[in-house]
């Protein structure tokens, strides 16, 4: 669906419906990470997040990035949110709002983000500025699952072991630190 | 430097052997004391054999060349290699410190210091044990660094766990002054490395090579050796570490400190600094001369103002120190032979008298000198080890001391040549009048705590005639083993195991002390030609 | 290994001459054996030391047979025996060896033979007189030790092994004075002696080394040859301080002025000790070590040069000669009356080397040993037998000589010998020490000698007048067993000495309380009665043990002297030992009968006698030769001695045998009323208190003199040896708080506390609050990205 | 379409994720704003890899997804003790660490 979508709008030019949708999922995602982060009501935080992920997904399929954008689905909104709420659900029990769920950090926190963002932002315009992405022709190399699946089963086999190991030993540990005894 | 190779192997085996020892304990669980114990013995004890069999091999009659000879690639790098080698200087050291860790591991079976866990305590030994050796036989700058800052760690644990109430300040002084010390050292080590064209750091090239360094250059470097080995000597304004490390050590670190580490330093400066940089030598013999004599005044001043046996027992060392110092800086071969005959007997000398503060530390739980009297009636074998190891630290001929002390006079009144003689003259006569003072000190020391009789607190505790020791110790016999009064006993089996070796060594060294100067004199001559050679 | 194994071309050495490095091992192999298996012995380890001593002995003697059959191998020109001397490498440095071996000669076998002889006799005293210690078996160690590092030092080739015996001298004085330390006031003693002649000994290590800048060697014998050579005249200005700082040394070994402060403390050791101590070893050292290497102190100080009326060594000697007789006279103390007595004797020997005569000071050595071991011995058996276990004369003897025949013989004899009564040994030495400083124009010294022979008879005669007659009090009267009066009390005064100074008395106090070794203590009650068997014609004397060796030093106090009697020209003594001076002795074929002129050619000859080529040929010095003994000479000082004797008697049953004289008329009477005539007999009519007349006369005559010297010496000269300690150890405190603690600890401290400081000046950062972990994180990560940009653009 | 167009987003996101660690002092909120960072990063992978046409990035970004979860998984269990021993989450008043 997204190739037939990408394939039908791809040009010499900058493609206006693909900026179109960035813009307006770009949007919401800001807005819905700035909830997350100023919110009082900690459920109504996860959910706003889930917004955010699930932007973060559609972000993925603009840029042609399919399969992660599954996996972004499946692995955050699908698990983690679940435990999010689990977490928030065993640990306090007012679901409502909150009065302080902010601390006095205020004072530090906008000076320092908006010094990343100051200095993310310059560095990226300074660095990438205008450059278009070079829209898919046949040249271009697919990134398909295939190509992703060889990657790790060849170049990346080793990292990928290891990963599994940590992901066994994140289970574990979290098993052992949550056990009631 | 021409070398002798065989049976090459002896070395490094006596001086990695103690890490078979460290590696069986670290699988040994803690609570097995005694297992613990015993392996520390038997490793110290193969050890030493493994000196004494080195000591068989040795070929005498050629005591000036280095032998037992390994020159094996180590970091190619920075090109350093394993070269190792023993010759008439380091033998004796080499030796002592075999022989100081088996026995302080002996001493340690009955007299674990009360942080308790000999697992650890004795892993560090051994540790340290290999630091020591392995400095003594290095011939490569980075090796002797390695080995020099091996014997760091384990010391500085030693005396912040098991040491007294301030063992931390005393352990921490002692950790950060070395490492200055150190940092310097290591900064002129590479100084004379790439002044020498970065060829090797073995010893015999830098020997070669570091006498044509022009003048100035050897004085800055030389300076930083200085500063390095000065601190671990230590000399006199670098010298206050040594009371506090001292005093707070567990008496196996005191011993260990005593006997050999301080040796490490004065080491450094016969076998690296002196023949490396023989004008720097020169140009800073003067500098240590003084600094030697101040040191033997100060330090036999410190002695006096003393009211603790064991932190007036540091002080000594460091008047003692200075007679080795000024030894050195006579740049003559008889000042270097008093000084490595020094060295060994002060070794032996301090180390045994902290053996003894030890014992004494561990019956009456104080070394005040004020509260303690009539050690030679309560425990009058003690009492006369004492007196001999005191009378051996004054500098009594017959016995080790005074052949580090005496012909350091003598030397220092013909110093070399090139030095100022006016100045080294001047220096003889305050130095022989520190031998006055030392004897006044450690009478002063004797006469209150083993004269006399003992006081109230340790003897009779339930009648008025405090005197009469017989009756006070049979009342102490009779009563509760609770009570520490029953602590004080006369030196145990254990005690005499150790201490003997120390005894004996003091008076046969005393008696005929040409058993070292044999061994040393070839070497040292060697060496003050090679010096001399390199002053213009 | 063998340095010099025979340096004898012409005649072979005997067995004895080669081995007499054996007789300082003997005694040394038999300390450790003593000290380990002592205990274990039936007799405490004392057989070892006594046997060991004997053989010693033995060897001794054997050895100074054949130094005098090579004596005269080597005549009759005499003076030319050469030394056996035997060297093994001891130690080395710079491929030069040092040995350690034996120099056999004239002054060594002397002190051999001396030395071997007394320390027998004294040990056989000891098995009776510290029977029952409970260091009794420590006792018998250190002493043998002693006697070991004597030995080792007189047969000393080379100044390291003179050195290595003059410290354990040192160090067995210190255990043996120290012998009864569980008193303070003892082991204070036993601190002061090593102290003091430690300080002394600063001078023995610098002279030594100044020796070796020198003459590159420290062999005696080539120094001494180097040195008469005139091998060191190109440094004779450093030859000087040489001779000084070793002067030094024997000024703190031998009590001279200033430093003999120690001597008289040092009584509280043993009697044994002080006798052995004060005759033959220990002070001795002192005198031995200028004898030995007497070449360097006679060029160093000029010593006999024309023109030279003083130097160092006379001027100290001639003062300690004085100020040590004047201050026996206020000591009532018979071991202190003694120890200054020795101390002025000791003066003389010095006096003797600073004028240039050599042999008298050597002869008198060895005369002085005899009757002074004799004199301790005897005052150690009053103490033991009459006196219960008091030293002092006034208090507790009196009046015992008929109870102690040989004691009494032997003391008498002694004293005259210290006197220097014709015919009795001390004479011969002494007069001749007297008559050289005439001879060789030393007037001053002249004068000095016979001012210190007057009163050396004089304070003797009080000493022995308050001993041995007039009434017998305290003790003596019970031992006596002569009714007294009962302020005196035996047993009141026992009791009453305890806390004082007469450190004997302590013994069997002590010997009961502690008896931690088994020993028999013999107490007050059973005292007698533990004692061994008395010689069979003196049966209320001290046992044999005791009254033995006294018996026999007492003859050789008469009869030491035999062997050199310059009054009938027999020089023999002379003969063997002039070798060892180390320079030739300028023989005057016809010497004028005018000593003094005489004596002033030999020594302007002698500078001169490198001109003249004679049998000594490099040696460019020479001492001069003893003057020809003429009575006329030697009357002054008899008759000084004379009049000491008889003023002092006079004055002594005046001031002290009062009281006697109203119980049994003495014989002295007559001479008491010829002082009574002398303008006296008013005061002792007048006053018949004993106290009173001793206010007054003594006060009048000796006591100021005495009592500023002894003021002089306790306060002002004690106060700055131990203003000197104590000042030591206030600068020790000052330099140990404020330097050492502020200024050089402080140093590091500040280091360390500035780290310390900014440590917790950045604590706050460190909240625990992971938020603010998080923004420092990212603040820091920003702040460093816009520094890099910065720098990048 | 422009590249900065996600590298913006992705500072923009990075930068509220790092105001929220800073100024929340729920732990579970923290780490919801970590996962926001953790996202923003991914997103900037992915820009990368349609950048530079390589499949690198993806991987990378599967990587960065599955170590996120693990974190969390862990992350959340910790903070269950901590709520379990202190009946609290609030960070503030951890304060254990404090030098």
């Amino acid at each position: 669906m997204s190739a037939a979508l990408l394939s039908s709008t791809l040009g010499a030019d900058v493609n206006v419906a693909q900026n179109v949708a960035f813009y307006i999922i770009a949007a919401v995602m800001v807005w819905g990470a700035i909830r997350v982060v100023t919110t009082n009501n900690v459920v109504h935080g996860a959910l706003w997040l889930v917004v955010v992920l699930g932007g973060i997904a559609a972000q993925y399929i603009l840029a042609a990035a399919e399969f992660v954008a599954v996996s972004q689905v499946l692995v955050y909104i699908g698990a983690v949110m679940v435990l999010f709420l689990f977490g928030i659900m065993l640990t306090r029990a007012t679901i409502g709002s909150d009065t302080d769920l902010n601390n006095k950090g205020w004072g530090i926190g906008i000076p320092v983000a908006a010094a990343m963002l100051g200095v993310l932002g310059y560095v990226v315009l300074d660095y990438v500025g205008d450059d278009v992405l070079v829209d898919q022709d046949e040249a271009r190399i697919a990134i398909t699952t295939q190509s992703i699946s060889d990657g790790y089963l060849g170049d990346y086999l080793v990292p990928f072991i290891a990963l599994s190991f940590v992901l066994l030993a994140a289970a574990i540990g979290a098993i052992v630190l949550a056990r009631k005894d | 430097m021409e070398v002798l190779t065989n049976d090459n192997w002896i070395l490094t085996v006596g001086t990695f052997l103690p890490l078979v020892g460290v590696l069986v304990m670290l699988f040994i669980p803690a609570v097995e004391e005694t297992l613990h114990k015993q392996i520390a013995i038997v490793t110290s004890g193969a050890t030493l054999a493994v000196g004494i069999w080195t000591l068989v091999l040795f070929d005498y009659d050629q005591s000036e060349k280095l032998q037992f000879w390994v020159d094996e690639e180590w970091i190619s790098v920075i090109r350093s290699g394993y070269t190792i080698g023993l010759d008439g200087i380091s033998l004796p050291l080499y030796i002592l410190s075999m022989a100081v860790t088996f026995l302080v591991a002996i001493y340690t079976w009955d007299n674990m210091p009360d942080a308790g866990n000999p697992k650890s305590f004795l892993m560090l030994m051994m540790v340290l044990q290999v630091g020591m050796a392995g400095s003594f036989i290095a011939q490569d700058l980075i090796l002797f660094f390695v080995f020099f800052e091996v014997v760091l760690l384990p010391m500085y644990f030693m005396i912040g766990v098991w040491g007294g109430e301030q063992r931390q300040y005393a352990s921490l002084k002692f950790f950060l002054y070395t490492m200055f010390g150190s940092a310097l050292m290591l900064v002129a080590f590479l100084a004379l490395f790439f002044q020498t064209d970065a060829v090797s750091f073995g010893f015999a090239h830098l020997m070669d090579a570091g006498a044509l360094i022009d003048r100035d250059t050897q004085i800055w470097i030389f300076a930083g050796m200085f500063v390095g080995f000065a601190v671990k000597v230590p000399m006199f304004p670098f010298h206050t570490w040594l009371p506090d490390a001292h005093t707070q050590a567990p008496t196996q670190g005191s011993v260990i400190l005593a006997a050999i580490l301080l040796k490490l330093g004065t080491y450094g400066f016969v076998r690296i600094a002196i023949p490396m940089l023989p004008q720097g030598a020169e140009a800073w013999a003067p500098v240590i001369g003084v600094l030697a004599v101040i040191g033997i005044i100060y330090g036999a001043l410190g002695c006096l103002a003393q009211t603790d046996m064991k932190r007036l027992i540091a002080f000594s060392s460091v008047a003692h120190m200075g007679f080795v110092m000024l030894g050195i800086s006579t740049l003559t071969s008889l000042g270097i032979n008093a000084a490595l005959f020094g060295m060994v007997a002060h070794g032996l000398i301090t180390g045994m008298l902290f053996f003894v503060a030890g014992s004494i530390k561990h019956r009456y739980h104080t070394l005040e000198i004020k509260r303690l009297s009539g050690l030679l009636i309560q425990m009058p074998k003690m009492g006369w080890i004492l007196g001999f190891a005191a009378m051996a630290s004054l500098g009594l001929p017959g016995l080790a001391g005074f052949w580090g002390e005496f012909p350091a006079i003598l030397a220092a009144w013909n110093p070399h040549p090139a030095l100022n003689q006016d100045l080294f003259r001047t220096l003889t006569v305050i130095a022989a009048l520190g031998t006055v003072l030392a004897a006044g000190y450690l009478l002063w020391l004797y006469q209150r705590t083993a004269f006399g009789t003992p006081s109230d607190e340790f003897s009779g505790h339930d009648s008025g005639h405090g005197g009469h020791a017989a009756h006070s110790l049979s009342a102490a016999a009779n009563h509760d083993h609770d009570d520490h009064e029953s602590d004080i006993h006369d030196v145990n089996t254990i005690e005499w195991i150790a201490w003997t070796p120390f005894l004996i060594a003091i008076l046969v060294l005393g008696v005929y002390p040409q058993l070292m100067f044999e061994v040393m004199d070839p070497a040292v001559t060697q060496l003050v030609e090679r010096v001399g050679a390199g002053i213009p | 290994m063998l340095l010099g194994a025979e340096t004898d071309g012409v005649v072979t050495a005997g067995w004895f001459l080669q081995n007499a490095w054996l007789i300082p091992v003997i005694p040394a192999i038999a300390f450790f054996g003593i000290l380990f298996f002592g205990k274990k012995l039936p007799r405490g380890g004392s057989e070892l030391g006594l046997i060991s001593m004997v053989a010693a002995f033995t060897i001794a003697a054997g050895t100074a047979w054949q130094w005098v059959d090579r004596v005269h191998a080597y005549s009759p020109e005499y003076g030319e025996a050469e030394p056996v001397i035997r060297q093994w490498t001891w130690w080395q440095s710079g491929g030069t060896e040092f040995g350690i071996g034996q120099q056999i000669d004239g002054l060594s076998v002397t002190m051999l033979l001396l030395v071997a002889f007394i320390s027998t006799l004294v040990l056989v005293y000891s098995t009776e007189y510290v029977r029952g210690d409970r260091r009794y078996t420590h006792f018998f160690a250190s002493i043998t030790l002693f006697s070991a590092g004597m030995l080792t030092m007189v047969i000393a080739p080379n100044m390291v092994q003179l050195i290595l015996g003059w410290e354990i001298m040192g160090l067995c004085s210190f255990l043996l004075i120290g012998h009864w330390w569980e008193e303070q006031a003892n082991s204070r003693a036993a601190l002061k002696a090593f102290f003091t002649v430690r300080v002394g000994d600063m001078g023995l290590l610098v002279g030594t080394a100044m020796l070796l800048g020198i003459f590159g060697t420290l062999d005696i014998l080539e120094i001494n040859q180097l040195t008469a050579e005139g091998a060191a005249d190109d440094s004779k200005n450093l030859l000087m301080w040489t001779a000084v700082a070793l002067f030094i040394a024997c000024i703190g070994k031998s009590g001279q002025f200033p430093l003999h402060t120690w001597l008289p403390d040092a009584m509280a050791g043993p009697t044994p000790v002080s006798s052995l101590l004060h005759s033959s070893t220990m002070v001795v050292a002192g005198v031995f070590l200028v004898a030995r290497i007497y070449p360097v102190f006679y060029v160093g100080l000029d010593i006999n040069v024309a023109g030279q009326q003083f130097n160092l060594i006379a001027v100290i000697g001639g003062i300690t000669v004085l100020i040590a007789a004047l201050l026996a006279f206020v000591q009532d103390d018979i071991k202190k009356v003694l120890a200054y007595s020795t101390v002025s004797q000791l003066g003389y020997m010095m006096m003797s080397l600073g004028i240039g005569a050599w042999t008298a000071a050597v002869f008198h050595i060895w005369t002085h040993a005899f009757f002074k071991c004799c004199l301790f011995l005897a005052a150690g058996s009053i103490s033991h037998t009459a006196s219960h276990h008091s030293f002092d004369m006034k208090k507790d003897m009196g009046g015992i000589w008929r109870k102690m025949p040989v004691t009494t013989g032997a003391w008498i004899a002694s004293t005259a010998a210290l006197c220097g009564v014709p015919y009795f040994s001390g004479f011969f030495s002494k007069d001749e020490i007297i008559d050289s400083a005439r001879a060789y124009d030393y007037t001053v010294f002249y004068y000095v000698g016979i001012i210190g022979a007057f009163m050396t008879t004089a304070y003797m005669t009080r000493a022995t007048y308050l001993t041995f007659f007039g009434t017998p009090r305290g003790a003596a009267a019970h031992f006596m067993g002569v009714a007294h009066d009962t302020s005196h009390e035996v047993h009141g005064h026992a009791a009453d000495a305890v806390g004082a100074e007469h450190a004997d008395d302590h013994l069997p106090e002590h010997a009961d309380a502690h008896d931690a070794h088994g020993h028999d203590a013999h107490g007050h009650d059973d005292h007698h009665v533990s004692h061994s068997r008395p010689l069979p014609f003196a049966k209320t004397d001290s046992p044999w043990q005791i009254a033995g060796p006294i018996l026999v030093l007492g003859i050789l106090a008469v009869s030491a002297g035999y062997i050199n009697m310059p009054v009938h020209k027999f020089y023999w003594f002379e003969h063997q030992t002039e070798s060892a001076i180390g320079l030739p002795i300028a023989h005057e074929e016809e010497k004028s009968a005018d000593g003094g002129e005489g004596a002033e050619a030999a020594a302007v000859e002698g500078e001169e006698a490198h001109g003249g080529d004679e049998a000594h040929s490099e040696a460019i010095y020479s001492v001069p030769a003893p003057p020809k003994f003429k009575w006329v000479n030697a009357a002054p000082g008899l008759i000084l001695v004379a009049l000491g004797f008889a003023i002092s008697l006079g004055m002594s049953m005046a001031v002290f045998g009062r009281r006697k004289n109203l119980f049994a008329p003495f014989v002295g009477l007559t001479r008491r009323n010829r002082i009574a005539r002398g303008g006296h007999t008013v005061l002792v009519k007048k006053y018949g208190l004993d106290s009173l007349y001793e206010n007054i006369i003594v006060r009048a005559v000796a006591y100021p003199f005495a009592k500023a010297a002894y003021w002089f010496n306790q306060n002002v000269i004690d106060a700055v040896v131990n203003g000197a300690g104590r000042s030591g150890k206030l600068t020790g405190e000052w330099i140990y708080r404020n330097v050492d603690q502020r200024v050089v600890d402080g140093a590091v401290n500040a280091s360390g506390l500035v780290a310390s400081e900014s440590g917790h000046a950045l604590q706050p950062v460190q909240s625990g609050k992971v938020n603010q972990y998080g923004a420092l994180l990212f603040g820091a990560a920003a702040v460093g990205a816009i520094v890099l940009i910065l720098i990048n653009a | 379409m422009y590249a900065a167009n996600f590298l913006l987003l992705s500072a923009v996101l990075f930068s509220i994720g790092v105001f929220g660690v800073i100024a929340r002092r729920n732990a579970v909120m923290v780490l919801m704003s970590i996962e926001l960072i953790l996202n923003s990063v991914n997103l900037n992978l992915i820009a990368f890899a349609l950048m530079n046409d390589n499949v690198d990035g993806h991987i990378f970004a599967l990587f960065v997804i599955a170590v996120a979860a693990a974190e969390v998984g862990v992350g959340l269990a910790m903070v269950l003790m901590i709520y379990r021993n202190r009946r609290s989450i609030a960070l503030d008043e951890l304060s254990e660490m404090k030098g």
